[in-house]
Parts: C-alpha cells; structure tokens; sequence
C-alpha cells in the first residue's frame, strides 16, 4: 500500500501553521502547497527572490519575469514583494523562513543530509539548498524510503557527499513520518505509519537506529 | 555630466575587453540575463574568461553564448544543470568549475561590492564546501569563512534605467543583478527602457547611479522562458 | 492570515516588553524615528535597556525619551552629540555607551539580520575601535573582525506599511529601519498609513513582510526638523 | 594674508573632476559646493542613504524627510535615489565614492587622521567618519593650520586617538595645499603656497617633516 506522492505531500501540508513562510523545493514538496489546510494562511518564498509565489500562471497569465527558483512560470498573489538574491539568502541564512520542504539522496539519524551530488556522475550543483538546510528554522524532507536499487535512504551515516549537517528534522516517506533528534542524541523516532505499513516493513527497510515513537501501534 | 549612454552593446563595450578578464553576470535561469552585453563579449572573441554567475544559460543563450565558443575558463556558479554544452565541456577537462551555495555566492557578490574581505556563514559547514577554508566557532556553532568577490567587468540587465545610470528591476529578473553591479572595477548595464534623468522616484531605484558607468537600451528584447508551466482555466 | 495589525503603539508592544531587553531602534536623527513606540516603552516602564540606534535622540524626542527617564542601561551609536541628557547621565556613570563606525554599526546590524556572525572591515583599523578585536589581513590589507548584532525587539517606523506586514519608507527616512527591521525575534512597525494587502507596489516595497511581526498606523505624525537649514530664494 | 575659509573651498574645488561622486563633512567641506566649477558636474552622496544631494530648501521647500548627514534639511536634484544606511556604507566602504572631504584635528605626515574624540573630553562619537575614510578613493582634510592654542595640526604623529590610519591623500590649509604619500615613506609635501604666505612662515608652523614641492616658490 503506502502513501502515494499526493498523500507525502498532504501529510507534510499538515506541518504547516498560519502565518508561516514556507519554501518548497522541486518534485514532491511542490505538490505540498495543493494541500494547504483551510484555515491555514502560508507565504511561499522563492529563493531567487519573491515572496508570495502564487500558483502556475493560465496559459494568457504568463509572465516571462516571474519565475521560481525552479525557473517555472508563476504569478504573484496579493502582498508578493521582489528582492535581490543577496536579501532573499540574508532572509534564509537569518532563520527568518520558518519551514522548508525538500528532497532528499539520503539522510542519516543525526540529521545529516545528502541531496546534491553523487561521485562520478555528472554535478549540476547544489543551488540554494545547503543555505536553505543551514539557515530555515525546520527542515522536512520528503523522499522514497528506498533508493532504486533496494537500498535504505534513512542511514546511520550518509554515504553521500553532504548537503548540511545536523539539519533535517523530519522525514516523510510512502512508509510513514520520521522525526530526527538533530540537535540530540535521540536518532529517529518513527511518529506515523502510512496506511497499510507495518512497523516490522519499516524496520526491515531502514538502516538508521529507529524508535517507534508511543503513538505508533506496532 | 560625463556622459554614461552608448547606443548598443558593442559601443558599451568598446576598449574593456581583454582575455582573462573576470566578468560578474546578473541574471537567474534566463531572466535578467545582459544577453545583449554577452552576444557582444562572444562577438568581440576574447578567451579565458571566468564568469561568476549563478547559472550558465542554456545552450544557445545567457551564457551559453560563451560555453559553445570556448571562450570560458572558468564558472563560478551554484547550479549549471540546465548546460547541455557545460557538462561535454566539463567532462572534456575543457572548464573549470567552483560550485558555491547560491545565498553564499550572492553574499560573497555582495561583501565584494561592499569592501568586506570575508565573512562568516552556518552554509555548508561539515560539507566539501567547506573543505580547506578556515572555520570558527561563535556562541558554541561552527561557522565558515567565505571570501568576498570582486571582478573586472559586472554586466547587468535591468528594466529601466535613466541616463546617469539609475536602475530599476522588474519582478524576478532583480535577482543577482544589484549585486553584481557594485562588485566589478567597472559595470555596464543594459536596459528595456532607458529614460531622462529625473523620471525615476528616487524612493524606487534598485541600483543608485554610482555604480553603473556605462548602459545602453537593449531593447526589443524577446524574452526566453525555460520552464513555461501553466494550468488549467 | 495571522492578525498582525494593532490599534497602537501600546496594543502592538503588548506582552513583549521587559527590564534588560535590547531594542533595534530605526531612524537617524529624528527622521524615521518610531516616536510612537519609543513612547509606549517609555510609559511602560521598564528599564535596564540596551538600545541599538545610530543616535540617542535629542532632549524630549526620540530615544531622549528613554534617557530622561533612566530607562536606558546602554547605548550602541555611533553619534550622541545632539542630546544634552545623555552627556550628563554619561559623566554621571549612569549610562554605559559603545561607540560604532556609523558604517560598521549599520553592517553589524545587517548582519545580524542575515545569518552573518562576523564579518571583516577596514574601518576603525589602527584605531580604538579596533582594540580588543580580532585582525586579519588579505591581500596584504589589515582587516578588523566585527560581530553581527541581533536583539530582542525591533521597533521601525515606514511611511506606509500593509496588513500582511510589508514596508515602504519616505525618502532619507529610510536609513537604518531597513536592517533593524531584520536584526531582532520580534519586530513591531508603526506606519504613517496602513494600507489593504495587494496595494503596494512588489517592486516598491523596501521591507518584505516576513520581517515585520506587528504593525499599526501611527498617524497623525507631527515630524520634527533637528536643523532646519534653508537658503534665500 | 592666508586664505579665508571660503579660499579653502574654493581650493579644494579644484580637486573635483567631472563625474565625481562626492561625500563633504560639515564646516569648510560644505562650503565646497559653493565653488564646484561650472564645467564640473559632480554627485554628493550623503552618508544617512541619499545620492544626490541639492541645496538647502527655499523656506516652503522643507521636507522634514529629506536631510543629509548633518541632520540639516536639502532638497533633491534630479537623478537623486536614497538606500539604507547599510547600502550607504557598503558604497563608502567599498571604494565607490571618488572623494570625501572633511575636517580634522590632526594630520600626521604619514597620512593619520584624528577628528573625533579628546581624551577627557565629552565624546560625542565618530559617526560615518571611520568609514568614510578608509573606504573613499581620495580624502582631503581641510582645516586650519595651527590649534586656537598655536600648536602645529600638520604632525609627525597624531596625539590624539586616530580616526584612520593612513588615509589622508591631500591637506588644504589657511597657509595652502599639502599632499601626503600615505601609502608610502613620501610623507608631506607643500604643493601650493596660499597668497601673501611664505614658505618660512610654514615651516614655522608645521611640525610634520615637509617637502618644497617643485612648483612652489621659496
């Protein structure tokens, strides 16, 4: 069974209160801003220098100016304000972006996060990402449990070249909701099944050391 | 007034260029990219360049233009995914490449411009970022020192400017463009729209005239877009 | 959204105020100066103060407020000439004041706004400023290290300001509310117009609304002139 | 003889060429734009966040939101923009204003500077003055020549605590214009004679080791 990338993304909606200002990376924490609660009021952040990204433009909307850090055409809402690259990382590196959603290569039991390069391969670049995971008050990472080839993306240690260290404070996977002591000694602690997942699948798939958090039912 | 207005970008350009030179380039994705002033630095023919620019275009334009003639030595850049050209030449061992953190690369632009040497940043602390530069420790975290920059040439695209050399962005095309103007011995602008001095709300302006001794009006300019998405009615 | 906007300067600072707090104070002389907010603070009470402010105030404006009062425990400025208080509770031993370069003070404070711990500067080097502080040369040039600067409360005058919290200043009264605005856990905007979301220009606005957590019209302001100084027609 | 103060303006007026962006202290710098060649366009930048500075307002001109670093009232030209103080100062700091001209206390031959505090004096601070001269390309000091108690201000070292090592490029006194090799062991210079003045009655009064410049007359 397990959580479907829609459902990732409407479990990582639920991390957002009113009044937040949220950056969303590519792929699925994009998806996260279709399943903003009602009652919630959040402000998206571009890193290239836009606050208050509204949706993808209509077709007859398109403006060539206004782009989000993915380079994709979006619109402004009402309150949107534009500044330079150097004041939009001043705003994240001074933690006064409250949430952002990334993806994920891989993320160790301390926090660690590996998202930008792998030896070998070709490397486009680590973008705003290792300022956004340094800098942005929480840091959720949405990403497949495992890799391709069979392997745990929830590690003791990364394998990968880091992204930052000590930074990720929750993961959400198809198999569940992961929160991560980074400051702490306290490792990951599973805090939600995805439907028809059981604790001993989870188990089996992860290599960080895992507590099943009192809430969960084994 | 010294006069600061050229007819195009050639003329903007005349007598600056010589190989090696460092240039800072505005510009995010292809938007607020100075193509005309990058068409002209192609045109010109001088090599080993290093260009500090948060992108390196696509192929065929922004600083692909350069990419595809060999005329690059080196990019300091955050993300250069969109090249198809970049990476042939890269895995040729044709380009040299220095990845920055994009808010480090824009504050090293910044401290440049602004006569600050280095300064201290969490960004990419316990990462190869960090590797082989000098760390310290500030209310019990571990921080790293990033240099500031400094070039010989800054080229910016704005949308209007006046002819002291005001400047004015539109929407996201600001991007690296303010920084990049106040971090090089010399900047050329070119703009959608250049106007008389004195059109301009003084409470408006992105760039104040001192930085920009050189800029013409680009225009028409027929504006790229890279990832055009759109949705339903 | 979250309710930001207050009926006054006394609602807006409601629960935040406390002995020993330090206060990122906007304004340079009495222009941008959050009158209304220092007032509030004033008829509060409380006191053991560190004010970060560029100036002091003159006697009856401004921080001269919090002076009079003994409300103040420190000042970091970079010049207090104007106020004749500050100089007797000086020599009194009842004020303590750390003098900054006004450029240092202001990219203390930006810094403190931006993530930045410490960052390097040519200014004050060789001289007192420098005393006690780490120096480091680049590029054969003799730097002194200077620390970011965040407080507890920002307080910010603009012209006009909207619901959602985003800020547009007046002319030279834009000054240091700019980085004060950034540089503390809370930030309270008075504004001489409060305006619907969506009214201000995205281009225009100076200060983003994430940085300002409270806002309220002010108005009526009487705005005070330190050196009216005019010539002959 | 000697020149007046307004002499001095006049003289260090000279000093300004086409194009210059420009920063004056209060006292005899001000009096400076009175004698800005007609040939000469020049910019003046005031260091609270405004460039382009006008002249004092007409009566019903005043703008209480238009003041330049003295906190006195001034109008706006046409070209003006106004910034933060931070940006203000990254411009001075960072070497784009041409030439700022203030007053002084003291000059030392080595190109020293002192013109904010007395020990034991009431200090009111230095302001922008730190920054402005270690970051503006030329600094000229204008000042008179000896202190109210007749002790030479033109030294072989600063008594006083310095504003700025090495900074002073150019000395413009009652008695003439002095040049200063702060970068390297050149020291003083006399380059200009004010009218009526003597070579010998400057050496009488000037404590810093100068040299005759080849244009003066002895």
């Amino acid at each position: 069974m397990a959580w479907t990338r829609d459902q990732m993304a409407a479990r990582a909606a639920k991390e957002l209160k009113d009044g937040f200002y949220v950056n969303l990376g590519i792929g699925i924490p994009t998806l996260v801003s279709n399943y903003v609660p009602e009652d919630v009021d959040i402000t998206l952040q571009s890193e290239n220098g836009m606050l208050g990204v509204g949706p993808f433009p209509l077709d007859n909307q398109v403006d060539p100016d206004i782009i989000n850090a993915g380079k994709q055409t979006v619109t402004e809402v009402k309150g949107t304000s534009y500044f330079s690259s150097a004041d939009s990382f001043a705003m994240i590196r001074g933690g006064h972006i409250d949430l952002s959603i990334l993806g994920a290569m891989e993320v160790a039991e301390n926090g660690d996060l590996a998202n930008w390069m792998i030896p070998g391969k070709m490397v486009k670049g680590m973008g705003g990402a290792m300022d956004l995971v340094a800098g942005v008050k929480k840091v959720i990472v949405t990403m497949e449990h495992v890799s391709k080839d069979g392997q745990s993306k929830l590690l003791k240690e990364c394998t990968l070249p880091l992204t930052g260290r000590r930074v990720v404070d929750m993961v959400i996977t198809e198999f569940g909701v992961f929160s991560i002591d980074k400051h702490g000694p306290g490792g990951v602690t599973l805090v939600q099944l995805a439907d028809g997942v059981t604790v001993d699948e989870i188990k089996a798939k992860t290599k960080a050391a895992l507590t099943i958090g009192p809430t969960v039912k084994a | 007034m010294a006069n600061k207005v050229y007819k195009d970008a050639k003329a903007a350009l005349d007598g600056l260029l010589r190989d090696d030179l460092m240039l800072m380039c505005g510009g995010f994705g292809l938007v607020g990219v100075p193509d005309k002033l990058i068409a002209a630095v192609r045109d010109s023919g001088v090599k080993g360049l290093t260009c500090v620019s948060n992108n390196a275009g696509i192929d065929g334009a922004g600083l692909g233009l350069l990419l595809e003639t060999g005329q690059v030595k080196k990019m300091i850049s955050s993300y250069v995914g969109e090249n198809k050209t970049f990476a042939k030449l890269y895995l040729e061992g044709k380009l040299e490449i220095e990845f920055n953190p994009q808010g480090t690369l824009a504050e090293r632009v910044r401290a440049g411009g602004a006569g600050i040497p280095a300064f201290y940043t969490k960004t990419g602390v316990g990462t190869q970022v960090a590797e082989g530069k000098e760390t310290k420790t500030f209310d019990g975290e571990e921080y790293v020192m990033e240099r500031g920059l400094f070039g010989d040439i800054a080229l910016v695209k704005a949308w209007k400017g006046d002819k002291s050399g005001n400047l004015v962005f539109r929407k996201a095309a600001r991007n690296f463009n303010p920084m990049m103007a106040t971090a090089a011995k010399m900047c050329v602008a070119e703009v959608e729209e250049l106007v008389e001095v004195g059109q301009l709300d003084p409470d408006h302006i992105h760039t104040p005239a001192v930085y920009v001794k050189r800029i013409f009006c680009g225009a028409p300019y027929d504006k790229k877009i890279e990832q055009r998405t759109i949705r339903k009615a």
